[in-house]
């Protein structure tokens, strides 16, 4: 009956619960630091063992599906950069003092937590245990955003904070409300929580119910997506939280919440009465997306400047979601898998950037591509495949997105495009002053670790001229799954 | 069912939405967490009540939870920040206690409005026990953004939750896990304010977020 | 075969010889109009023989440029002129080139003229040249579209066919010929540096266009530029007789006495255009520099009119 | 022949190869050597082949690599107008890096420059090759990136970075237009492959929409008015010879994709798209000119008529889809084939006068036309092929300018056969606007030459400047003798491009090469012919012989002298003519409405010391008109959007509250 049998799933959720047991109760930083990168490595491992390992029957609480090992797989790959590139980090900030042991301790401890959370999200086949993990990981990340203890640091939290909770109610109100409106059909007890068998039955379903259930969850979830006018927390937790966790927050816990937004979105598409969420998502995305768009001109912090970027990115993605059909569900995957490793890698540039400069103002950044090249490229690289130019990734999710649209409907297709190109403008013109001119602020070298970075950008190079026919035939499923 | 058990069910949740305008009437913190405490006691007995026709055992100890936590923990530790904060002062509410009220009544008709367009099939009492949840929730939300205070903010949050918990217990034969999860969050809520309320008072001297604004990262 | 190509020549050298003749005979005309007794119709050739016999005096910094535009302008000039017809049409070469081409070896002279008047670096040079381009940008335009009209009208910019066709009586009356002509006599006066567009007899320096481009030259360099301005004005006064006045042209190869009868019209129609030109000079006073623009645009716009009042007279 | 593609796709790769292995050389002294010679012979090799198949005429080759997006692929077609592109391109390419080889050495921070000019390189090749939507869009942007980074490459100079910024952000305006029109082509089922698109036909109201989309994304990257603006900002940003490739070859690639797509792709043409071709091409052209008239920068001016020329082009464009869309393949033919030779020779004049420019840059560093002049005593061979440059350009004969523009001439007098009345109207007033575009060019190019070249040196650079090295000498040699090549034997030129126009408008001119005497005939020899060779013979000839009758009979004596001050002698060299005096009549006549400019003349009072002034004021209307609003809409959007930055917690919370109790609402009023 319980999916728990000693497989690929368990291992994916008892490592990081393991290790951050183990992390919270070693004394040593250095040897934490090490810790938590293996056993994100082992998550990672146990997450690609899913693609041979035959999968478990869905239980009454877990359950793996093509949908979900995309997420799974993404979560764990770049949970395991960012351990790495977290390491490097983190060192840095010992020895500049910010931080202290004992705030590593707490660090990794909760970064493997996190790391469960997420990963329980995804697997969990009860849409209460779902809920549940994504509360986790968000309270986790919560005391994550705190830990430097400035003012700064604190409101940033107390906002996400206060907002995620109240997000945390509204998603509640809609779970619960799935489970009445599940209740008469399925019948009383846990099963009226499974989602595998809710999508059987969702067409039997009152419609109405339904309907109310996805506007609380849409805007419950919606909240930890980031969509405007839901967003405020997100650019003060990335600006103000550890450059790691902003890596993990834009790059997986945004994804953990869009997630859970497309499970409710296919129950309610299963039921034809319910109103239509397509409407609702294409709104909300071209609205994060305009509204993103122009707010990136006045950032004169660097991380919130990307942290905008992300809620735009978002906007893209649930409009295609929103839109539907093969291609646009396709672009909408493309475009996750490819926002996560982007973003976290430009996360991990400008870490280290603001590391040797000092500052994450942009004002006070310079001519990066002539201090540090190594830095100062990647940057450049990451803004421009974040900017949706060729031969990056994104650039064929955009190109996929923007031209299905126009094809069926042109007047969606104009506003998409133009906040694209107002967002382009943006993030351009921070580049051009931050990547070039006369370098400006410490010119210090820096032992960064360029690996992360460089690999997502060469995986998103990649995917931008070349897609392998097994990932196409598999995101075409999924796309399929998402209708 | 006889009706008898459906009214006391009605008037219980009923009589929750009424504290809950109570407490959006109220513009002293003292008087507000009283209120709340109310609030408490008056859910309390509902999902007892629940519980007993129902008669699914698990939910006394939801009924247990929201008793000691809300009606009597979280009301006295609340008093107690609020004197060692010294903040006894009114609330200064945002916007004018009338305007709030037609508000709250513009929700609750709202969410009447909404349930009652759910098809009548579903049992009545889950369907009119949603219909005060829904208010409830809205009503608390309207707390929450009517106040200028954290305290009061906090209060306005976890009546919010109330709403939650009664939606939760009316629904038949929800599976534990989920009020277990409630009053999770709750507490883990509770908790981590309370944290953040400490922490705050150690930075600056009120926990009005007002202080909180000036503190805004791009304004230098 | 030989015989096309000995008229050619016969053309070739006819321009070249009469195109002094031209100049003397106009000036004569105008000296007398103001009751002078003027120089005689031979003085050109005086001239021209004078400067070549006189040596050069190059400005210090003058490149090869400076000496080799002379007889580009005069070649450019020369194969100009000795494409227009004069007496006959449909000689050997004509089909080299069309009506756009001679407008355009007139445009490569201008050109180098203009560049050789930099050349130097003087103040003169540079003010000339600048004048004389802003003139040509204006004067060329405006030519090339009586030049559309024209071969709107006759579907052809072989000058050959256009004056067969002006020539037959299908042509008849029409408003746009006349706003072509028009426009052509006012080109024709602005690209020879006639009054009252600039004074071919000035020499008062803030006043000259052409005379100021060419203030540096002396001797046979002067010769073979002022050579080159007397073909290209008889350049011009052929062109309009061949395509406003194209009776008596010898349609080729009909025998000397056609032959006979091309030559002596085209003298007579040299003889009344070369009177009118020198009336009209004495009759007007020349106009300032600024003034210029307005004068050749009214031609642009005539010739503008007539293009488009092609299709609304066609039934005409 | 399908192994063609294939073989062509080997260059791009190789290219992208050698930029791989610049970026890692760079640092080396033989770095500069290495790119360039590899880009050298790459370049010809693709040359060779891809003229082999325009002159063979073996029709078309495909291929498909497994690349690019999954379900289409990338493909590959080489047919009669990529190989005619292909030409242009890398031709351009061969010669870019022969002057390369010179000029790259004077470069300061080379590894700025090698990684990114095979990329640029490559890109262009693949935009003309690539056969499907998804890849040229690809090839497209990844065009745009590469020169964006080599106009980056002195990227501490204010204005390069600015230069820089609105370049990509105006391309990437014209990807998303180009997008948007193949969305439209592709359809909801997105068959993006080219030859899907070729055979499903759109609507009137689609093909109108991809024909405007086409303009504003093709238009801006060629520059068109009024999208021009980056243009003369980022063309002489970059290293001459990057400025010569994107001037000369980049603007064309540009013009390959609107043709492309609206010659081929989009099937039959409304008549009033050919309007709507031809006005813009005629404006654009008059502007153009005018703007590089008032140019003192040399490069700025450079590239100013490079928009001018460009909209010649486009003109007869405009003509070729007016013909096509009436039913007359020939008239068509002969549009669309002046168009593609003034293509050619455009990008032959254009690149000679950059590299020229890049020459007179390495030798006195200035590129301010003020503190130049009298080089032609300096850099003797390069002020001569410079010359040569300018003649084309300004379409005088016997050079290549003059047979492509006389081409069109020929075209425009076709009109009368038009059966629209707007048309008739129109075209003969377009044939106006080029006329006077063409006198203006002339006009231009006397100034950037005599400015330049003639007259006395304004600056102590210019004394101390030598003629430049051998490499770049050749290359715009080689560019010269093209230059006169084109212009005296044009039909052999017009004849190689039957093969691209008789797929694309059903026709191609008349065989030339048959004609005696090498002259073209467009039509009838009664109605027009023009012979370059013998033109150009007869002027050699008669030149030669007065110059020979001068020296046989008159006097040969020769005597330097000061020059003629009116008395007034030694003038200082500042008080020759200046470019913007000698610009100063023609602002006069056309300034008023071109530019809004007014001139103030401040007179002292008679006796007083002070100098008179004269203030001149000039404005970029296109600028103010269509830029200005736009940025000052956005600044405005985000100033008040900026404020949400700033909001309380609890406001915040309010915009939730609200956005849920919105859409309850939306809920409640659901029917």
């Amino acid at each position: 009956m319980s999916g728990f049998s000693l497989d690929a799933v368990a291992a994916i959720l008892f490592i990081p619960a393991g290790a951050a047991a183990i992390l919270a109760a070693m004394p040593n930083y250095r040897m934490t630091a090490v810790v938590n990168v293996i056993a994100s490595l082992l998550t990672l491992l146990a997450a690609l063992s899913l693609f041979v390992t035959d999968r478990p029957a869905p239980g009454q609480y877990l359950l793996v599906d093509d949908l979900n090992i995309v997420f799974i797989v993404l979560n764990t790959f770049v949970g395991f950069t960012t351990s790495v590139f977290s390491a490097s980090y983190i060192a840095h900030e010992l020895e500049t003092g910010r931080l202290t042991a004992p705030n590593l301790r707490f660090y990794h401890a909760m970064y493997q937590i996190m790391m469960f959370g997420m990963n329980l999200a995804f697997v969990s086949n009860n849409i209460g245990l779902m809920w549940v993990a994504v509360e986790l990981a968000t309270l986790t990340t919560v005391l994550m955003v705190g830990i430097y203890r400035t003012h700064e640091a604190l409101e940033a939290a107390w906002k996400y904070f206060i907002l995620g909770s109240v997000g945390i109610a509204l998603a509640l109100f809609g779970t619960i409300l799935v489970y009445m409106a599940a209740q008469p059909v399925v019948g009383e007890g846990t099963n009226a929580m499974v989602w595998s068998v809710l999508i059987e039955k969702a067409a039997h379903f009152d419609p109405a119910l339904l309907s109310v259930a996805f506007i609380f969850l849409l805007l419950g979830y919606g909240t930890k997506v980031g969509l405007a006018p839901l967003h405020a927390w997100l650019p003060d937790a990335h600006a103000e939280g550890p450059t790691p966790i902003s890596a993990v927050l834009s790059g997986l816990l945004l994804n953990v919440a869009l997630y859970a937004v497309l499970r409710f979105k296919l129950l309610l598409a299963a039921s034809p009465q319910a109103i239509g969420p397509g409407p609702l998502m294409v709104t909300m995305g071209l609205t994060s997306l305009i509204f993103a768009a122009f707010m990136l001109y006045r950032r004169r912090d660097i991380k919130r400047l990307f942290a905008y970027s992300s809620i735009e990115h978002m906007g893209i993605i649930v409009f295609a979601f929103g839109m539907g059909g093969p291609l646009a569900n396709f672009a909408g995957l493309l475009h996750m898998v490819m926002h996560s490793l982007t973003k976290s890698a430009i996360f991990f540039a400008v870490g280290h950037i603001a590391q040797v400069k000092g500052t994450q103002k942009i004002s006070e950044i310079r001519g990066l591509t002539e201090s540090h090249p190594g830095l100062g490229w990647a940057l450049v690289i990451g803004v421009v495949a974040i900017a949706g130019l060729p031969p990056l990734g994104i650039f064929m999710s955009e190109f996929l997105v923007v031209s299905s649209t126009f094809a069926r409907h042109p007047w969606l297709a104009i506003p998409l495009v133009f906040g694209l190109l107002i967002a382009f403008g943006a993030l351009l013109l921070r580049l051009t002053g931050v990547a070039f001119g006369e370098p400006r602020g410490g010119t210090a070298p820096v032992e960064a670790s360029y690996v992360p970075m460089y690999s997502h950008l060469a995986l998103v190079f990649a995917a931008g001229i070349y897609l392998p026919a097994p990932l196409v035939a598999w995101f075409q499923h999924v796309a399929g799954i998402l209708g | 069912m006889n009706g008898l058990t459906f009214d006391i069910a009605h008037l219980l949740a009923g009589s929750l939405v009424l504290i809950s305008f109570m407490m959006l009437y109220q513009d002293r913190l003292f008087a507000l967490i009283n209120v709340f405490a109310l609030h408490a006691v008056v859910l309390a007995l509902s999902v007892a009540w629940q519980a007993y026709i129902q008669d699914a055992h698990h939910l006394y100890i939801t009924a247990a939870i929201a008793l000691v936590f809300k009606a009597i923990v979280i009301p006295v530790g609340l008093h107690r920040i609020i004197q060692r904060l010294g903040i006894h002062r009114d609330i200064e509410t945002a916007v004018g206690i009338g305007l709030t009220m037609l508000a709250g009544i513009g929700l609750v008709t709202l969410s009447m409005v909404l349930m009652l367009r759910v098809t009548p099939e579903a049992d009545p009492l889950a369907r009119e026990d949603l219909a005060f949840a829904l208010s409830i929730i809205l009503l608390g939300l309207l707390v929450m953004v009517t106040r200028r205070n954290a305290v009061s903010q906090v209060v306005g949050f976890m009546s919010l939750e109330n709403g939650l918990v009664l939606a939760a217990t009316g629904a038949k034969g929800m599976p534990l896990v989920v009020e277990i999860s409630v009053a999770f969050s709750i507490l883990i809520a509770f908790i981590v304010i309370g944290v953040f309320l400490f922490r705050i008072r150690e930075r600056f001297d009120s926990v009005d977020i007002g202080a909180l604004d000036d503190y805004r990262g791009e304004r230098r | 075969m030989i015989a096309q190509l000995a008229v050619q020549g016969a053309q070739m050298l006819s321009v070249l010889l009469l195109a002094p003749l031209l100049i003397g005979f106009v000036r004569k005309v105008k000296a007398r109009l103001v009751r002078r007794q003027g120089p005689s119709l031979i003085q050109p050739y005086r001239d021209l023989v004078r400067l070549m016999r006189k040596e050069v005096v190059l400005a210090d910094n003058a490149s090869w440029l400076f000496r080799v535009t002379p007889y580009l302008i005069f070649a450019a000039t020369w194969v100009a002129a000795a494409l227009v017809p004069t007496f006959a049409t449909g000689l050997e070469f004509s089909w080299t080139a069309d009506l756009i081409v001679i407008v355009a070896l007139l445009g490569s002279a201008r050109f180098f003229q203009a560049l050789a008047g930099m050349d130097v670096g003087t103040s003169f040079g540079g003010l000339g040249a600048s004048r004389e381009v802003m003139i040509a940008s204006l004067a060329e335009p405006a030519m090339l579209l009586i030049v559309f009209s024209l071969a709107l009208l006759a579907g052809a910019t072989q000058l050959s066919t256009v004056a067969a066709f002006m020539g037959s009586p299908q042509v008849g009356l029409r408003v746009s010929l006349g706003m072509s002509l028009i426009a052509m006599v006012m080109v024709a006066i602005a690209e020879n540096a006639r009054i009252p567009v600039d004074n071919p007899a000035t020499h008062l320096e803030l006043t000259m266009v052409h005379e100021a481009m060419i203030l540096e030259y002396s001797g046979r360099h002067l010769a073979m530029i002022e050579l080159a301005t007397f073909l290209k004005l008889l350049l011009y006064m052929s062109l309009i007789s061949c395509v406003f006045l194209p009776w008596g042209l010898d349609s080729g190869g009909t025998g000397p006495k056609s032959l006979a009868i091309g030559a002596a019209a085209y003298l007579c129609k040299l003889t009344v255009l070369a009177i009118l030109l020198a009336v009209f000079e004495t009759a007007v006073a020349k106009m300032r520099v600024f003034r210029v623009p307005d004068f050749l645009g009214a031609a642009l716009m005539l010739a503008l009119l007539g293009t488009l009042l092609l299709f609304v007279s066609r039934s005409l | 022949m399908n192994s063609t593609v294939p073989l062509l796709l080997c260059g791009p790769a190789a290219f992208l190869a050698t930029a791989i292995m610049a970026a890692a050389a760079s640092r080396l002294a033989a770095a500069t050597r290495l790119v360039y010679g590899a880009t050298l012979v790459i370049s010809a090799v693709l040359l060779a082949t891809a003229a082999g198949h325009l002159a063979g005429n073996p029709g078309e080759a495909s291929a498909t690599l497994p690349l690019g997006l999954p379900w289409t692929g990338a493909r590959f077609r080489l047919d009669g107008l990529s190989a005619f592109f292909l030409v242009v391109v890398n031709l351009g390419g061969t010669i870019t890096s022969l002057y390369g080889l010179g000029y790259g050495r004077h470069e300061s921070q080379p590894h700025r420059v090698l990684p990114f000019y095979p990329a640029f390189l490559a890109g262009m090749n693949l935009v003309v090759l690539a056969n499907d939507a998804f890849s040229f869009l690809l090839s497209w942007e990844f065009m745009s990136l590469a020169s964006w980074a080599l106009v980056m490459a002195h990227h501490r100079d204010e204005a390069n970075r600015r230069a820089g910024y609105i370049y990509l952000v105006m391309a990437s305006f014209g990807t998303m237009a180009l997008l948007l029109a193949f969305g439209l082509l592709a359809g909801p089922a997105g068959t993006y492959a080219f030859d899907a698109m070729r055979t499903a036909h759109p609507g009137p109201f689609a093909a109108g929409a991809v024909l405007v989309l086409m303009l504003l994304g093709a238009g801006s990257k060629a520059g068109l008015v009024p999208l021009h603006a980056w243009l003369p900002l980022a063309h002489p940003a970059a290293p001459s010879h990057v400025s010569a490739l994107m001037s000369g070859i980049m603007t064309k690639v540009a013009l390959y994709g609107f043709v492309r797509v609206v010659f081929d792709l989009l099937g039959e043409p409304a008549w009033w798209s050919g309007v709507a071709v031809l006005l813009i091409g005629g404006v654009t052209a008059v502007l153009g000119i005018l703007h590089a008239l008032m140019e003192k920068d040399l490069k700025r001016l450079l590239a100013y008529s490079t928009i001018e020329n460009i909209g010649v082009i486009f003109a007869s464009l405009g003509l070729a889809l007016a013909f096509k869309a009436n039913g007359m393949p020939s008239a068509a033919a002969l549009a669309f084939t002046a168009a593609l030779f003034h293509v050619l020779n455009h990008s032959f004049f254009k690149s000679l006068l950059f590299f020229g420019a890049g020459a007179v840059l390495t030798a006195t560093g200035e590129r301010d036309m003020e503190k130049l002049g009298g080089l032609i005593h300096r850099l003797p061979v390069t002020s001569f092929v410079f010359l040569i440059g300018c003649v084309s350009i300004s379409a005088l004969p016997p050079f290549n300018g003059f047979a492509s523009e006389w081409l069109v001439f020929q075209a425009i007098l076709r009109s009368p056969e038009l059966p629209q009345w707007g048309l008739k109207v129109m075209v003969p007033a377009v044939g106006g606007m080029l006329a006077l575009s063409a006198a203006l060019a002339a006009a231009c190019f006397v100034k950037a030459f005599g400015i330049t070249f003639l007259g006395r040196a304004r600056s102590v650079a210019v004394e101390r400047a030598h003629e430049v090295d051998r490499w770049s000498l050749a290359a715009m040699a080689v560019l010269a003798a093209f230059c006169l090549l084109a212009g005296i034997l044009p039909g052999f030129v017009i004849d190689s491009l039957s093969t691209v126009t008789l797929p694309l408008v059903g026709e191609r001119m008349p065989v030339q090469m048959a004609q005696p005497w090498l002259s073209i005939v467009p039509i009838a020899e009664s109605r027009s012919s023009y012979n370059g060779l013998l033109v150009f013979v007869f002027i050699t000839i008669s030149a030669s012989l007065a110059a020979f009758f001068i020296h046989r009979f008159a006097s040969h004596a020769l005597r330097r002298g000061i020059a003629w001050g009116c008395g007034f002698t030694d003038a200082v060299p500042a008080a020759q003519y200046t470019a913007v005096s000698f610009a100063q009549p023609i602002r006069r006549v056309f300034g008023g409405f071109a530019f809004r400019s007014r001139e103030t003349v401040k007179m002292p009072a008679p006796g007083a010391l002070e100098p008179a002034r004269l203030k001149v004021e000039m404005h970029d209307v296109a600028w103010e008109v269509f830029y200005q609003p736009i940025t000052g809409a956005i600044g405005f959007a985000t100033e008040r959007l900026n404020q949400l930055q700033f909001l309380t917690i609890r406001r915040y919370l309010t915009l939730v509250f609200l956005y849920l109790i919105i859409l309850l609402l939306v809920l409640a009023l659901w029917p």
